[in-house]
């Protein structure tokens, strides 16, 4: 009982980091390696507010979001959108985003470097215990996984029930489709990117209360997000929140009732036999 | 072979004597920089052989790097140093093997990712057996100075292209870029891409294996955070994209002025130099869209526009 | 009906895509230098049975013998160099590279091997062969669509095959490419080569077929010249309508 | 105004590193300087000589260390260079030293292997000592409150799987045996674990007086998060790099009282307090209590060396290093037939606020240690 | 309704469409003919606002210029296009892709009468609702498109060789879709096909293009006559129509 709740709390955690990712790479099809410092721009945020103002993270959520929103869209509009333009094949974005992105992510660090130091920022919220069947947990961490919940939940009914989610798998799967049943998808693109970016910044500030991160842990963050994207299958909400539970739990489990040395190594053995057995990820599917 | 083919032959060979000479002339300045372009071009170079044609773009040159560095960290108090480096080889090529069958089924991103987490499985399993075994950082003390350790790349780097220059022209090199224009295609043509492709796969492991080896004794201290850093992955897959796949020599011009522009950047602004670097990253990607091979090509058509 | 011998069985070929059967227990022979045509409405698993025996797809049940060995399940690339090639629905051409080089493709790794200035050679034969000679060093890019498929059939022959898969060759020409078309195939046919014709139009398989078999929802249905077969009343109601013929 | 002395700086501005470069490393590069410049500089020979920093970031790479020490060495050809920060970052940089013959007085490399190494790179000094010192301390600490009737003999080990927690927790291992305390609990994470409470709860399970963990600053924080929000019950409890951090005293406020840690420093003492006044005028940060007097006292080291020796003549400067003693913030530092310094803390305690010297290799000022009160 | 005007597509040095000009009157099914290459689908797609190449000249619909409008607007302003290759969402289920296709604003108010509407023109899809498109036959997925391109409520549809690999019978029974589509929602229909008979029986008039040109343009009997035509397009296999 006790593994199975610290591991899907600390899946929580993983669907917080890598559900914006899947929302970019899947529908913007941008493989955002800038994720990462997105995240940690979202936790300083919540850094910020709470040495300054006290404000608690679970308001500042609410002034990170749509900041990040805007931030991302910006980003898309002017730095990304002419490189799909540009592209002439899948191929060739891929190439020119990895590029692209990779050279955000500096300019990122280096400005977060610029505005806050390269010292760690860590602060104490809500860590104090809750029980759970006679057990304790960090209450901050059931927070952040009760808010992964709910994000990741809305963001699936909203894909899955309404018509712009509709929209937004339609273009997923098929962009140059989308525009002839009159999907705008550049403008539809920028706002999935932008929304990813939001998600991203939103799971950093909540995993600000209980991790303690510098200006360069990005990249940790985004190659872990990029893993739990790919297992659970791009561009599949059901696919990341999957793969970030079971990624918690096993890490749980191994560290519990194997070594914790060895949770990273299963953690990446599991990606590999996953993507062994099931090419395409999780729920991915395959294309030809 | 023909009139050109001997000609780049032996215009790549004059330039391997002269970058041979840079100890002497050069300062130990230089010299340093020589390591990094060496080293930087032997890894995207043979990276370039396999994930050119394939457009599969691998991220596990750390993992393969980070062995090589381990076989001279294990084994120097054991072996001579010199049985090292092959030994370093086909570890990686053995590694880079198994890989290989393991991901044929992958394409895409999906690709991309399961090396990078292949290489951070290794490099967590390494961590672990130290921790089993109460090994700590490993220390390599010989009297390898610059000058040796940039030979040695040097030789591995003409070597990488021989190589490269050899499978161009060979079955397999065709074989790889009918693969890389269509996997379909190619099996119903009677290709045994699973085999092709991890023949070639692990050309770029054991290299990657063997400079880790050689630039073991320059880092002394070998610890899995330094050997197996993610970044090294990104870096060659950076310089080889920016220079340009489509040619053997492509991420060589990718990867000297990168390490001008580097170290350009870390000497003037200092302070700001991920800053810097990113912006200048950006503006790369938006001017060169086709790296810099595409440039180097456009000035020559433009040149035999301006003479026709 | 066949006197030469038998090229290529299926016996209760069989493949399945979840609840679906694509091809169902489908068998055939096809003798040597004979034209056989696969026919049948759209989605009647023609496209499948192909795939099952060029082995882009493994059988679900069933066996294919190819000159007695046993292919259903072995990779394409395996079937492909004991001399099955294929074209696909969808012209599928090497973008990098020139006309020659794909047609080379077929030359280097098909069933007879060949390498250098063979290579070349054979591939620019089979390039005359098709008609495209002159168009050896363009891009496939710059293509018509008649001559992309030219170039596909082109790189198909050159790997020497025993057994020929066209499917829809000829499917989105005009009349007169048409009929360049079904030249093309008829004198690949007096050629004496093994084919089989996956087609929708009936003129080419009345003129190039010696016999068809005949496809409905993954089931043989007929099988007989295409006369005999075109004339089949339950053929032709069930699945033509009845005006054809 | 005299010829400026120019003076290379190369650490971690990025990278894995960056967060402990940004707290221990480079705000004592910025005040040393500050200070030497106040004094009027250097005097060299009876010259008075400014110094100006020439500084690099190497992103926590040893190739990137690399090159810039070899261009501090031949482009900006500076007069010295400030040893870089951490261990691996030392010693990929140490044959560039040796080859330029600068002294390297480093401050943050620990190493067990210090005879060898100042063999082969014999103007190397080690300033922070070796893993055996550092678990000496903690052992004797351990052991000293054992014997005081205030915990018992049961201890839980952690340590962080790198080169840093390995060597220590091997070192430990023994020490702690022999002194006659049950290890309980053993079990090392890797580097970037994201949850530590598994690591936590298995300590709990084990009921230990003593809980040790040889972990990194974000890991020191979490574990310490994990131990108030588990409440682990025990007299002493230990947590490694990070402890001693002013942020460590910001983020658990009354909750760090009692924690033990690595290092220390003589917190009470004239020379330490005045430094910590000048390091929060000069950069806007307090130092650490451990790492950051240690950093500044061997730039301490090399600007008497250059007094003393009255020259910019590196051989000189480090012939004097080995033949002298120095007085510097942390107290006196003299290095050893081997170039090591053997005096040098070992284990610390938050008390009141601050982070004080409880145990040593022979520095003065440690205080008393206490037994951990319970988390509130 | 809908007229082009003096349209003409480059791509790079190539011209594909050279000042070619069509006009399409209210409910009529106009059909344009020529050979492979000829532009006809770059004509569509420019019309579309999807073509790739450069694109010069007028299209007007009911009077206004639609040229170089955003394609999801065109898609608002009642044009729809079913392109070569179907353009259908692969991994999207039957139903999904109908939904999508009533994805504009001036789709929404009708999508459930339109919906019951395509399911009458084509049955098979109420069959196979939740069937992912990828999986279906290639006759299955042009119903598809074509459903989905009417839950889109247009007031023009453009098909592109809708009948490609299709048997006689389909084609049948895609022709006399097509006619419902006209008779029955009242859309005008521009259709670009190489079935000289499928053409001949349900076409109002025929526009021919030779290498980017209209050539010829009338009644379906006219241009059948029209010598310019055979030579340039029917050459001598007119009979194997
Ligand atoms: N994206 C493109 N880039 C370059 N050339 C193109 C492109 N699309 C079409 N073309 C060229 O433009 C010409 C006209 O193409 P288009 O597709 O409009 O012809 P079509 O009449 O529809 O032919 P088909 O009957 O084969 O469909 C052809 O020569 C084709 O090669
Ligand atoms: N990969 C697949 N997964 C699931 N079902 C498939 C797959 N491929 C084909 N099918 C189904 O199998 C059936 C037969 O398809 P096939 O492509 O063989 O038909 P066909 O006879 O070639 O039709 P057409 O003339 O339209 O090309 C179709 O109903 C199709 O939906
Ligand atoms: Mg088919
Ligand atoms: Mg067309």
């Amino acid at each position: 009982m006790d593994i199975v709740i610290t591991g899907l709390v600390l899946g929580g955690t993983y669907a917080l980091i890598a559900m914006g990712l899947n929302l970019q790479y899947g529908v913007a099809r941008i493989m955002n390696l800038a994720n990462g410092e997105i995240l940690v721009a979202g936790a300083f945020a919540a850094f910020w507010f709470w040495t300054a103002a006290q404000l608690s993270p679970l308001l500042t959520i609410f002034l990170v979001a749509p900041v990040a929103y805007v931030v991302n869209w910006l980003i898309y509009v002017i730095i990304l959108r002419p490189l799909v333009r540009r592209a002439k094949s899948r191929g060739q974005l891929e190439v020119d985003a990895i590029l692209t992105t990779f050279g955000l992510g500096f300019v990122a660090v280096g400005l977060m470097l610029a505005v806050m130091g390269g010292d760690y920022f860590s602060y104490s919220y809500l860590s104090v215990p809750v029980m759970l069947f006679g057990e304790p947990y960090g209450l901050n961490r059931i927070v952040a996984f009760l808010a992964a919940v709910v994000i990741c939940g809305a963001l699936y009914l909203w894909l899955n029930r309404s018509r712009a989610g509709l929209a937004i798998r339609a273009i997923a799967t098929a962009p140059a489709s989308a525009r002839l049943v009159g999907i705008d998808v550049p403008r539809l693109s920028a706002r999935a990117f932008a929304l990813g970016g939001a998600v991203t910044a939103v799971g950093g500030a909540l995993i600000s209360t209980f991790l303690t991160l510098d200006a360069s842990t990005g990249v940790i963050f985004t190659l872990k997000a990029l893993v739990i994207v790919i297992m659970g299958g791009v561009g599949d909400v059901r696919g990341t929140i999957v793969a970030a539970l079971l990624l918690g739990l096993l890490e749980t489990f191994v560290a519990v009732l194997i070594d914790p040395g060895l949770t990273l190594a299963a953690a990446y053995l599991l990606f590999v036999l996953i993507l062994l057995f099931r090419p395409q990820g999780l729920f991915g599917r395959r294309t030809t | 072979m023909t009139a050109t083919e001997w000609r780049d032959l032996g215009l790549a060979l004059v330039v391997l004597v002269v970058a041979a000479g840079l100890p002497f002339f050069g300062t130990p300045y230089y010299l340093t920089l020589g390591v990094t372009i060496a080293m930087y071009a032997v890894l995207a170079t043979s990276w370039a052989l396999f994930s050119g044609p394939t457009h599969y773009i691998s991220l596990a040159t750390a993992a393969f790097f980070g062995l090589g560095t381990y076989v001279t960290a294990v084994g120097i108090d054991h072996l001579p140093y010199w049985l090292l480096l092959p030994i370093a080889g086909v570890i990686g090529a053995v590694v880079a093997g198994l890989v290989g069958l393991a991901t044929l089924r992958l394409s895409g991103v999906y690709f991309v990712i399961f090396t990078l987490g292949l290489a951070e499985f290794i490099r967590q399993v390494i961590t672990w057996a130290q921790n089993l075994m109460g090994t700590r950082g490993l220390y390599v003390l010989t009297d390898l100075g610059e000058r040796e350790i940039y030979w040695q790349l040097l030789g591995l780097a003409a070597l990488v292209f021989l190589g490269g220059w050899l499978i161009g022209r060979s079955r397999l090199g065709f074989a790889l870029r009918i693969i890389g224009d269509d996997e379909e295609v190619a099996r119903h043509s009677g290709i045994d891409t699973a085999r092709a492709k991890v023949m070639l796969f692990m050309v770029p492991g054991a290299v990657a294996s063997i400079t880790g080896a050689i630039i073991a004794p320059r880092y002394v201290y070998i610890e899995p955070a330094l050997a197996f850093a993610p970044i090294l992955s990104f870096t060659v897959v950076i310089m080889a994209l920016l220079g340009g796949t489509g040619r053997l020599w492509g991420p060589l011009v990718g990867v000297i002025p990168f390490t001008f522009l580097t170290e350009w950047v870390a000497r003037w602004f200092p302070n700001q130099s991920t800053l810097v670097m990113g912006l200048a990253f950006l503006v790369i990607v938006f001017l060169l869209p086709k790296g810099f091979v595409g440039l180097i090509d456009g000035a020559r058509a433009r040149a035999r526009g301006a003479f026709a | 009906m066949t006197t030469a011998a038998t090229v290529l069985s299926l016996r209760g070929a069989t493949r399945r895509f979840g609840g679906l059967t694509a091809v169902d227990e489908i068998d055939f022979d096809v003798a040597e230098h004979e034209v056989m045509g696969l026919i049948g409405p759209n989605g009647s698993g023609k496209s499948t049975t192909l795939n099952l025996i060029s082995g882009a797809l493994a059988p679900s049940g069933g066996d294919i013998v190819l000159r007695g060995q046993s292919i259903g399940g072995l990779p394409a690339q395996a079937i492909a160099r004991l001399g099955v090639a294929r074209t696909f629905q969808l012209v599928r051409l090497l973008p990098s590279m020139t006309v020659l080089e794909n047609v080379k493709a077929g030359a280097v790794f098909g069933h007879r091997r060949r390498w250098g200035w063979d290579a070349d050679a054979h591939a620019m034969r089979m390039l005359e062969r098709v008609g495209m000679a002159r168009a050896a060093r363009s891009r496939v890019g710059q293509l018509t669509y008649i001559d992309t498929k030219r170039v596909e059939l082109a790189r198909v022959l050159a790997s020497d095959p025993r057994v020929l898969l066209l499917d829809e060759w000829l499917a989105g020409l005009n009349p007169t490419e048409l009929q360049e078309g079904i030249a093309l195939i008829r004198s690949l046919r007096d050629e004496g080569r093994t084919i089989i014709l996956v087609e929708h139009v009936m003129d080419a398989i009345r003129s190039l077929c010696d016999r068809c078999v005949v496809m409905a929802s993954g089931r043989k249905i007929a099988e007989g010249t295409p006369d005999a077969v075109l004339s089949d009343r339950e053929v032709i109601r069930a699945y033509l309508g009845d005006d054809d013929a | 105004a005299q010829d400026a002395l120019r003076i290379g700086a190369v650490g971690p501005k990025t990278g894995p590193l960056a967060g402990g470069g940004a707290v221990t490393f480079w705000p004592n590069v910025q005040l040393w300087a500050a200070d030497v410049n106040a004094r009027g500089g250097i005097n060299v020979g009876g010259t008075m000589r400014p110094v100006e920093i020439v500084e690099y970031d190497d992103q926590t790479n040893p190739g990137e260390t690399i090159k810039a020490v070899q261009r501090l060495a031949t482009e900006d050809q500076v007069d010295f260079i400030l040893a870089p920060y951490s261990t691996g970052l030392n010693l990929a940089a140490a044959p560039i030293f040796d080859r330029f013959g600068y002294p390297m007085v480093t401050h943050t490399a620990t190493t067990d292997k210090v005879a060898e190494l100042s063999a082969q790179f014999p103007n190397m000094f080690f300033s922070l000592g070796g893993a055996q010192g550092i678990a000496t301390g903690v052992v004797e600490v351990l052991t000293g409150l054992r014997d005081r009737g205030d915990i018992g003999n049961r201890v839980a080990m952690v340590n962080v799987a790198d080169a840093f927690g390995i060597e220590l927790a091997g070192a430990a291992r023994p020490q702690l045996e022999a002194a006659g305390f049950e290890i309980v609990y053993e079990t090392s994470y890797p580097l970037g674990t994201q949850d530590l409470s598994p690591i936590m709860k298995g300590a709990v399970a084990a009921t230990p007086d003593a809980f040790v963990a040889w972990s990194y600053p974000p890991d020191t924080f979490a574990l310490t998060e994990q131990a108030v929000i588990e409440n682990l019950a025990v007299g002493a409890f230990f947590t490694a790099v990070g402890t001693s951090f002013p942020g460590y005293a910001g983020r658990f406020a009354a909750q760090a009282e009692g924690v033990l840690g690595v290092g220390g420093v003589h917190a009470d003492g004239a020379a330490f307090q005045e430094y910590a006044a000048r390091h929060e005028a000069v950069t806007g940060a307090k130092p650490d209590f451990w790492a950051s007097a240690m950093t500044y006292s061997t730039f301490q080291v090399l600007e008497q060396a250059i007094e003393g020796a009255g020259t910019t003549d590196r051989a000189a400067v480090a012939q004097y290093i080995k033949d002298n003693a120095f007085e510097t913030v942390i107290g006196t530092l003299d290095y050893d037939e081997n170039n090591n310094n053997p005096a040098f803390w070992t284990v610390g305690q938050w008390q009141g606020g601050v982070f004080k010297g409880v145990a040593s290799t022979g520095r003065e000022g440690a205080v008393d240690v206490v037994v951990k009160p319970a988390w509130q | 309704m809908l007229e082009v005007r003096a349209l003409s597509v480059a791509y790079g040095q190539h011209r594909a469409l050279d000042g070619a000009s069509v006009r399409v009157g209210r409910a009529e099914i106009v059909v344009i003919l020529g050979a492979n290459g000829a532009g006809k689908s770059s004509l569509l797609k420019a019309v579309a606002g999807i073509c790739e190449g450069r694109v010069a000249g007028e299209v007007l619909l009911d009077g206004g210029d639609i040229a170089g409008m955003a394609p999801h607007r065109i898609v608002d302003q009642g044009v729809a296009l079913v392109p070569e290759g179907r353009g259908v969402f692969g991994d999207l289920a039957v139903e999904e892709n109908l939904a999508l296709g009533a994805y504009g604003p001036r789709a929404r108010d009708e999508e459930a009468g339109n919906l019951d509407r395509v399911m009458a023109l084509f049955p098979k899809l109420g069959e196979r609702r939740r069937q992912v498109v990828r999986t279906m036959s290639g006759g299955e997925q042009q119903m598809v498109a074509i459903g989905r391109a009417m839950m889109s409520n247009p007031r023009i549809l453009m098909l592109d060789e809708p009948v490609a690999g299709m048997n006689r019978e389909e084609t049948e029974d895609m022709a006399r879709a097509i006619l419902d589509v006209r008779d029955e929602w009242g859309v005008t229909v521009l259709l670009v096909e190489h079935d000289m008979g499928m053409v001949m029986d349900i076409s109002d008039h025929v526009c021919v293009l030779n290498f980017g040109r209209r050539i010829a343009a009338g009644t379906p009997a006219e241009v059948r006559a029209d010598e310019e035509v055979i030579r340039a397009y029917l050459g001598a296999s007119r009979e194997a129509a």
